[in-house]
């Protein structure tokens, strides 16, 4: 095993919120899959301006996905501006760390995550 | 669980007899080869017996193979030792592109002290073509490296070609043999290749042991100095259990090659049939034919080579991939990317490099197994998902 | 007949608790500590293990040990690493005239590429003096290595006044403790060195594993490139086994330390006080107290070393030489010519070196054969036959 | 063992004709303590110019003791002549050979025991 933690193995074996969202408010895609991640973030966002769905899609390694999965998992149901707080540092800390060469190029979450929350703020600003 | 080890280019186990060999020169013979007195008698001729027995692997005297610590300083050795001792006729060194890293990198360390190193691209399949050898020689090259065969994609290299290259031009041919000796017949005179990199752990002997044997005459400058063991030209005193180990190994190596090499390449060629007609988008890389027999290698269209491993891992089976992420360096495959395999292709590149314990059943296991974890992560990228939207073409 | 094995300096036998703890990396648990599936897991942590208690012996931190095949490549490594990493900076390098060939030989290279190296004179007793090293410090110095004990004489150098000297005048220290680890106390932040090595078969490990502990931020060039294992400056698929055994070794050495070295001081001590009072013309080489725990080291007159040797093994003992006839070289011990001691005396040279399984019985043993064999062999010699009718002044 | 021949171990172990002679008619030495080596042969000469007896002392190894153990047995009952004509690869290959690199500095018997015989025939000429 790559040193993965136990809680990154089971976002990995068992990732929550996989998939897509068809009528999504917001999507956010990061990485390229020449470096050997890429993410796209599905947010579905309700009145309150909270994210009452998130799903992804992930190419990349076992941190990559299970951060995905942690992402998702932290920013449902939060607000906006709450999920647009989380950093790359707090998903790795409820992942319980991820080994330091993969802390850069797979803690893409976080990224992608504001990434959607900002294309929705953007698509809404332009509606407006 | 079923346990389906198929990734022997990592590491193989040490054979019973192997080990069996060895323990005596840990316990009751530990005594120093170099000893005058007679603690030193059966540790000195076990050692020169080994060095007979790796010797004939590879059809060269004993006398001119050099112990080493594994495949990574015999290809220092080579590379760096070779050309240092040359340095007053020239400073240019040709390998290929798709050498190991500890040719590839010994070569650039010896850019950093003035050298010029060039590399020779290979086709689509991995083949380096003489030609290319050729025609890259200068008045200044000191020494040609090519591998015998590549362990990422299995492709042999025509080095019988390259050795006449090197021959009509005068410059010494070092060959990395680690990942094909012991699975394909070498004869270092029919060849005509002077110098070949050998390890122990390729061949079921222990870790910490290796071979290069250096033709008389060709001039090498040690890595270590010192107490003037192996000639002089590698001191320190002899890891002897390892290398009685090591012979053993290349002992049965050729004993047994026949018998071994016709197992390998029935299963190699079982799973290179039956995976891709279990797996769309799936293709094979390396030569088609000309391939180590051990060695079935593939890329895995839309995802990445990490995944696979830990879900493979999960359902007990153990492979390696040449992906960035598995990496230590966070680096695709060198070796793919020569190939102008595309970079996201390479990222699921999958290596099953099998065993002489390895059975039709563990084919058949790995073809029931990975398809569905292939699916599932497949339903995860992005990439697969573009795909299909995008038609499927 | 008796067998006492007195050359510890040429080789230990590995103990029973090492092998324990190899045997599993060779069968069961074989895999590669780089694999990322679970065969790479036992490998990985034991590898991991085996560099603590490594780090342990001398204090330390774990990440900082580079593992090698053995005390040479440490030295080696240290030697040419540390100057060519410096190259920039300077092309002085400082030794003692006593260090071991790997020091002294790769010191040498050294100066086949334009580095300037000073070897530090030793009084009679092989100590260095540490003024002389701080006098010979000039502006372009990159590099002190002055051994800590001495195998052949056994004495101990004053390295804690070395690293204070290095320390003022800011240049890496680099000290070969292959020798002594084990059997003096040693650690890397009471002395204040920046490099250590180390050999596992001094401490009863097995052969082919060593250790280079080099201080963060001591810049060093690897002489192994490739798949960039131990932090890239040792490249190569571990010695697993090797390594682990070296662990185990390592730990036990720290764990027992005082009672092996009581037990080793008691022996060294009888045969010093005995030895001479059975044999005229008999003296003791190297430091009279400040010496290794394990080693007894003598210049018997009129006669040469091998003949002792060959008589003693003939009684089933086994000690070594320094003598011209018992080197690979055909060379006198450097060290013995560096104390001023004459040529024909050194010839003499008999090295007792004592081992964790001698007993007062083995001194006694050799306390009887010895003498007769020194007479049969003073009675063949021209040189005593000239001192006996010179009066034997 | 330093890969002794069991003829060599013979003649270290049982050096035949070790020793000085009193009253000889010739003594030869050759060979430096410093260098590791040094014989001196001494021999008796008979009417005949036979060599009735030889012996010798050596300083060095255990090739260079049954060197010329070797030679004081190959020359004892020879003429001068036939002595003279004892060389080194001789003596090598009387004792089933010498490891390569003890050919040199401890195979000096013939040069001693040469240098015994010229000293007889020095003096010899010197009292005519
Ligand atoms: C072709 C080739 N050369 C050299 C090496 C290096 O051998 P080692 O890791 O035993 O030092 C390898 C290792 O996999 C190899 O495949
Ligand atoms: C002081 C010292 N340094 C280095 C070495 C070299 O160690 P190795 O022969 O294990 O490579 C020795 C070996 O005896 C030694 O005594």
């Amino acid at each position: 095993m790559p040193q993965y933690s136990d809680t990154v193995m089971d976002h990995f074996m068992n990732p929550r919120n996989v998939g897509e969202i068809e009528d999504a408010d917001g999507i956010g895609e990061v990485g390229n899959p020449v470096c050997g991640d890429m993410m796209t973030f599905y947010i579905k966002v309700d009145d309150d301006e909270r994210l009452s769905d998130v799903k992804f899609k992930t190419f990349g390694c076992g941190a990559a996905i299970a951060v995905s999965s942690m992402v998702s998992e932290m920013a449902k149901g939060k607000t906006l501006d709450e999920a647009l707080k989380i950093t790359r540092d707090d998903v790795a800390r409820q992942l319980e760390g991820l080994p330091p060469n993969k802390m850069h190029c797979s803690n893409l979450g976080a990224d992608a995550l504001g990434e959607a929350i900002r294309d929705y703020q953007n698509k809404k600003s332009e509606g407006n | 669980m079923r346990k389906v080890y198929l990734d022997h280019y990592a590491a193989t186990p040490v054979l019973p007899e192997v080990m069996g060999e060895m323990l005596p020169f840990m316990e009751s013979d530990f005594g120093n080869p170099s000893s005058i007195h007679s603690w030193g008698d059966k540790p000195r001729e076990a050692l020169e017996a080994a060095r007979i027995r790796v010797a004939g692997l590879i059809g060269a005297p004993p006398e001119e193979i050099i112990f080493t610590s594994g495949g990574t300083e015999a290809n220092n050795l080579a590379v760096k030792g070779i050309s240092w001792a040359a340095r007053k006729k020239g400073n240019h060194v040709i390998i290929s592109s798709v050498e190991h890293f500890s040719v590839l990198h010994a070569a650039s360390t010896l850019e950093k002290f003035g050298f010029e190193v060039t590399r020779i691209e290979v086709d689509k399949h991995g083949t380096i073509n003489p030609d290319s050898v050729a025609d890259a020689v200068r008045d200044n090259t000191v020494l040609i490296s090519v591998m015998t065969a590549n362990g990422e994609i299995g492709t042999i290299q025509p080095i019988n070609e390259i050795a006449r290259v090197s021959a009509e031009k005068k410059i010494p041919f070092h060959t990395d043999a680690v990942a094909a000796a012991g699975y394909i017949p070498i004869n270092i005179n029919e060849i005509g290749v002077d110098a070949l990199s050998l390890a122990s752990d390729m061949i079921y002997g222990p870790k910490g042991a290796g071979a290069l044997w250096v033709r008389r005459g060709i001039r090498i400058m040690p890595l270590f100095d010192g107490g003037t063991q192996e000639g002089g030209r590698r001191s320190g005193t002899e890891n002897v259990p390892g290398l009685v180990g090591m012979g053993k190994a290349a002992e049965l190596a050729s004993l047994n090659m026949k018998e071994r090499v016709s197992r390998l390449e029935n299963l190699r060629d079982l799973l290179i049939e039956r995976l891709p007609a279990a797996i769309p988008h799936i293709r094979l890389t390396g030569h088609p034919d000309n391939r180590l027999p051990w060695n079935a290698s593939f890329a895995v269209e839309f995802i990445e080579g990490e995944g696979m491993l830990l879900l493979l891992d999960n359902t007990g089976v153990a492979v390696s991939s040449g992906s960035a992420c598995t990496s230590r360096a966070l680096k695709g495959s060198h070796v793919l990317t020569a190939c102008e395999i595309p970079p996201e292709i390479a990222q699921g590149s999958l290596l099953f490099s099998f065993g002489i314990d390895n059975s039709v059943e563990d084919v058949n296991y790995v073809v029931e197994v990975l398809p569905p974890i292939i699916e599932r992560l497949r339903q995860m990228s992005p990439l697969y998902d573009k795909f299909v939207k995008e038609g499927g073409k």
